[in-house]
């Protein structure tokens, strides 16, 4: 069980208080990490949540990851902890080498803000308790670099390793293979586009992003080899 | 003393460059027939304090290898202008 | 001090006629030097001044008992109950965006943000009716797409969701776009924070980016200069400003804070004039004044003038009046935010703005800081309609090439390629986003987060076809036109900003557009309870001496008392009832501005269709409450284009055909005669509700059934599901989504 | 004939560039003590159809003013490369 939940907090960060509402809502305890702590005190779990941190200047996520909070959380994953990077998170994970690749410009070349849908890949990591790889999910977008590129040996491996956790069903924005999200090996890192915290309730439109907060309060850490 | 330094930031040749192949659907609609193979990147200027012209290419080649660049996209070439 | 006597051509120059330099001369007993000149200058400009619609805007009514700030502060307050207020405001950036759309468009967004954040609350919403010239023409193009990039850029990065909005292409904008951006935000009511200065010895910390030198003189060259195309725009290129989102950021969230720890006494933004503005304002609203230290601003560029320190644009910064005691903490916040914070100024007793280089060094300029806009010039300008207008009103707007089937696809323009560009769901509050009607943002507790159970409905809308016809009753069809707009999601009216964008204040028939929009807006106002809490004004829109057709822009805010579930929505289930509320139009209802006049018949006159505010009134309450009891499966209103597009809008987004008798004609179809809703409801609950919509007093018909994939309306349309879906659209994105060129 | 030509587009000098002063207040975390200065553009390599290197550069040239930047804050300039 991870009920008490970190949300980091950089210059930029705008969906912190969003996700703790979403974790909180949903039986969790979250509170706000700032980045330029290095303690993350009691916590099971992380969420790295939306924004622009640093201005998403140079890289997104290329300053954020500098930021003395990021050693402690690679520490953290190391050890098993989940770690979940959501849209600009997910973008600081894959600058900070906790997941492989990098987020590129949507190939419109425009930022793109609407629901989407999501399929299960792979459920052997922290979003997927009680999923069934198939499930479909409508889950908002929010980005303008949310196209996922790899090498073709990286994706080989992502694929052979069951580490794609979501496809998009249409894909928006140009990723590899329809990457909506992707996991480390052991799965309890997870990095996706898509903001779980923003489908939490039907009064705004669906709340198929419960499922996968749910599932992380549910995972306990991942024994890493 | 100060060195100027240029650090040119360039998509991975075999990444998609999505900026490039826009500008390349976009030039014929808006007129310019006769332009292809766009690829867009970054430039970035700035001064070093150095004791040498290849001092301040070592300290820039740094920041660029650990900062300024990704290489799991991008290619970098650091250059030290005369001053 | 050294105060050379003013030679003719300096005044004149920054923009001060004779008159207003003799006034200056007067006021302060000598002749002005060059920097008090300058200050001047940018304070009594049209921009800052207000000069040429002051003596008109005091009409509107702007009193209620929920209004706890008016105009004249930064942003409208008004009093939401549970201890909430809401602030609100919009503004114009329409000049720095026809020269440089992208930044000019995120510079608009920057600054009306700090004119939010200023009065104590948190940003949550932004809104950005935006007008451009037409499709086919490439320069129109560039601006628009360069525009709605810049308010994605920077709303999208400073975290603050754009909910809603308008896009509107017309010829009128060409050369002149308007670029208008509404904020708002909540605050608890306890917190709120007006912009002044008080207490002898207090310090005024100027936080945020440092001061370069953007936008000098940008205010009265921006605000007070029209583009024609043959004078070099080069000129003007030195007045452009960049926009930081991620300093924006960083300063609001340093700014709440301070007002959190109760940190601060007074705080307001700097936005035209800059600091001129900022001290000036402070200090004579807190009847005090100030001594500035012109050498402790920090600054991007070395040997910046005075003058240049004093009247530059910059972005992202504010001005925080502190008492002593407090300036460690608050240097505290500001280091934690990476925001740079500087004491540039104390607050004295005699009145007097101070411009000195160090506390104790040289005097620089001094004026007592009032004048600067106490003592701005209020001109009632010549007023006239227009020599023609009983023969322009006589015209016949109904004559065209009649094709009704080929004409609603032409009038079909979906708007989701701009706004899904923009975050409209951070927050979490967005229960109808963009894409309906109004918009509905449920109402949270600033404090704990904590639902209320009620929502804000809020709309921006304008119509420059029915002001141009006539200004008076078609301004105060767009007030009605935004109160059935969050009728639709529930909301009933509290209160309205506006912009009013017009031409040249110095030809008369502008001035008259004007003075009848603001009478039309003060009726319609007062005939919805929704009083005005703020504004803005933009004149000189115009392009090679044409003015625009004016264009007065609401606003509107209100309340859904009671929110369970969401608003029905405009989607529509099969084999539904399709009713429509509101007065009925006559056979031989005028067409004049219409869309169907201007885009087709191509005739820009006429007299407008009756319009009946009372009707209006009743029919909005009417409409509110059924939406907020759920009594209908959709509802929508009917704007732009008339019937046939409103219908059309209803059929494309729920995938689902209609089958509409009568309407066979093109009148029929495509009047926009105000007032009217359509609503879809199922057969065993129509007997009941149309007996309940005559009791009240609301005219109700029933027109047709849902079903099928294709929009049947009367004899003459019957286009597939899909046909009018790809009309609707693609059109945008083949426009705009391809690249664009300046021209 | 195709020439390879590249434009490079900088913020002009004056105008506030939120990127490179971003960039430059981050290297003193990163142990880059003695840099400074930082100024981001871009940077466009395409190839151009044209009858001599001359006429190839008029065309960038056109390009960049109308399309690839905005002189209103950008300075462009453009290079036609040997090949
Ligand atoms: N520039 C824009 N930004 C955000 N939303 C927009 C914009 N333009 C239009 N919209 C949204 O699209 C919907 C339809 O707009 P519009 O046709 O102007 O509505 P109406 O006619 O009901 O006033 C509204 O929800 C509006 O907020
Ligand atoms: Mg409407």
């Amino acid at each position: 069980m991870s009920q008490r939940v970190g949300v980091v907090r950089f210059p930029g960060t705008n969906c912190e208080f969003d996700t703790v509402d979403a974790v909180n809502e949903l039986g969790g305890q979250a509170k706000v990490l700032w980045h330029g702590d290095s303690d993350l005190g009691d916590v099971d779990a992380i969420v790295i949540p939306g924004g622009f941190a640093h201005g998403d200047y140079l890289r997104c996520g290329a300053i954020a990851r500098f930021s003395p909070i990021m050693d402690s959380i690679a520490a953290f994953a190391r050890n098993g902890g989940p770690v979940l990077g959501i849209c600009n998170g997910f973008q600081v994970l894959t600058e900070a080498g906790l997941l492989p690749g990098a987020l590129q410009k949507n190939i419109g070349l425009k930022f793109l803000c609407c629901m989407q849908q999501i399929q299960f890949v792979s459920t052997t990591n922290i979003v997927g308790v009680g999923a069934r790889v198939g499930d479909l999910l409508s889950i908002p977008i929010n980005h303008f670099e949310g196209n996922y590129v790899c090498s073709e040996d990286t994706l080989r491996q992502l694929e052979e390793e069951n580490r794609i956790v979501f496809r998009y069903t249409d894909n928006p924005n140009g990723s590899i293979g329809d990457i909506a999200g992707i996991s480390n090996e052991p799965g309890n890192v997870v990095g996706m586009m898509p903001h779980p915290e923003r489908a939490t309730s039907m009064l705004l439109g669906s709340n198929d992003g419960s499922s996968l907060i749910q599932s992380l309060l549910a995972a306990g850490p991942i024994p890493t080899a | 003393m100060r060195f100027e330094v240029k650090i040119e930031v360039s998509p991975r040749k075999g990444i998609a460059n999505p900026e490039g192949s826009t500008i390349e659907r976009t030039l014929p609609a808006l007129g310019f027939k006769t332009a292809g193979d766009v690829r867009v990147g970054k430039v970035i200027r700035l001064q070093v304090e150095a004791d040498s012209s290849a001092a301040a290419k070592t300290i820039a080649q740094d920041m660029c290898d650990r900062f300024l660049s990704n290489p799991v996209i991008e290619d970098a070439s650091v250059e030290v202008l005369d001053t | 001090m050294s105060l050379a006597p003013e030679d003719a051509s300096v005044h004149r120059a920054l923009g001060l006629s004779d008159e207003e330099y003799e006034n200056i001369h007067g006021l302060l007993g000598r002749h002005p030097n060059h920097l008090e000149l300058a200050m001047y200058s940018v304070m009594w400009s049209e921009h800052c001044s207000y000069k040429s619609s002051k003596i008109h805007l005091k009409r509107l009514p702007t009193e209620a008992p929920w209004v706890l700030v008016g105009p004249g502060e930064n942003a409208g307050v008004i009093d939401v109950g549970d201890g909430i207020a809401v602030a609100i405001r919009i503004e114009s950036h329409n000049h720095p965006s026809a020269i440089e759309p992208y930044q000019g468009a995120a510079t608009g967004v920057g600054g009306i943000l700090r004119d939010i954040f200023t009065m104590g609350a948190r940003p949550i919403a932004v809104m950005d009716p935006l007008r451009f010239g037409p499709l086919d023409d490439p320069r129109s193009r560039w601006i628009a797409e360069g525009v709605i990039s810049g308010v994605s850029g920077y709303g999208n990065s400073v975290g603050v969701p754009t909910v809603g909005g308008e896009v509107v292409f017309d010829e009128t904008y060409k050369g002149n776009p308007l670029v208008n951006v509404l904020a708002m935000g909540t605050l608890p009511v306890e917190r709120l924070v007006l912009g002044r200065a008080s207490g002898v010895g207090n310090l005024a910390v100027l936080l945020g980016a440092s001061t370069g030198r953007d936008g000098i003189g940008g205010v009265s060259v921006l605000a007070s200069a029209g583009f024609d195309e043959t004078s070099e725009d080069a000129d003007k290129r030195p007045s452009v400003q960049v926009g930081d989102p991620f300093e924006e950021k960083r300063l609001l969230e340093a700014c709440l804070e301070l007002l959190d720890e109760g940190l601060v006494i007074g705080i307001q933004d700097l936005g035209g004039a800059g600091i001129t503005c900022a001290t000036s304002e402070t200090a004579s609203r807190g009847g005090a004044g100030m001594d500035v230290d012109i050498s402790a601003i920090h600054s991007r560029e070395e040997g910046m003038e005075p003058f240049e320190l004093m009247t530059s644009e910059s972005q992202e910064r504010m001005l925080a009046i502190v008492e002593p005691e407090s300036l460690d903490r608050v240097l505290e916040i500001s280091t934690r935010w990476e925001i740079a914070a500087s004491v540039i100024g104390r607050v004295t007793g005699d009145g007097q703005l101070r411009i000195l280089d160090g506390f104790d060094g040289n005097v620089l300029a001094e004026l007592p800081a009032s004048t600067l806009h106490d003592d701005a010039p209020e001109y009632d300008r010549p007023l006239a309609p227009p020599d023609d207008l009983i023969e322009r009103r006589s015209l016949d707007a109904s004559v065209g090439p009649v094709d009704c089937a080929a004409n609603l696809l032409a009038l079909l323009r979906d708007p989701a390629w701009v706004y899904s560009q923009y975050d409209h769901q951070l927050f979490l509050n967005t229960v109808v986003g963009p894409g309906s009607d109004g918009t509905l943002l449920r109402l949270r507790d600033p404090k704990t987060g904590r639902e209320t159970g009620r929502a804000l409905g809020m709309s921006t809308d304008g119509n420059h076809r029915w002001c141009h016809v006539d200004p008076r009753q078609g301004t105060a069809m767009v007030v009605a036109e935004a109160a059935m707009n969050i009728a639709c999601v529930g909301a009933e009216p509290m209160a309205v900003v506006n912009c009013l964008n017009f031409g040249n204040p110095e030809h008369p028939d502008v001035m008259w557009q004007l003075s009848e929009a603001v009478d039309g807006m003060s009726e319609a106002c007062t005939a919805f309870n929704a009083p005005v809490v703020g504004g803005n004004v933009s004149l000189y829109n115009e392009t090679n001496a044409v003015d625009i057709a004016p264009t007065p822009v609401v606003g509107i805010i209100g309340l859904h008392p009671e929110l369970s579930n969401q608003p029905p929505g405009i989607t529509v289930d099969s084999d539904s009832m399709i009713v429509l509320l509101g007065q009925q139009p006559k056979e031989d209802v005028s067409m004049a501005g219409s869309l169907w006049a201007w885009e087709i018949g191509g005739c820009k006159d006429g007299t407008l269709p009756e319009f009946d505010l009372v009707q209006t009134v009743r029919t909005a309450a009417f409409v509110a409450e059924i939406v907020q009891k759920n009594r209908v499966e959709a509802v929508h209103d009917v704007g732009e284009g008339g019937l046939a597009v409103a219908l059309a809008e209803m059929a494309i987004q729920s995938g689902i055909g209609m089958l509409i008798n009568g309407f066979d004609d093109h009148r029929a179809l495509f009047n926009e005669s105000g007032g009217r809703v359509i609503v879809a409801l199922s057969d065993t609950n129509l007997e009941s509700f149309l007996k309940e919509s005559t009791n009240r007093g609301v005219p109700v018909q029933m027109i047709g059934r849902t079903g099928g994939s294709s929009l049947v309306l009367g004899s003459t349309i019957d286009l597939s599901i899909a046909e009018l879906t790809s009309a609707s659209r693609d059109e945008l994105p083949q426009a705009l989504g391809q690249g664009t060129v300046s021209g």
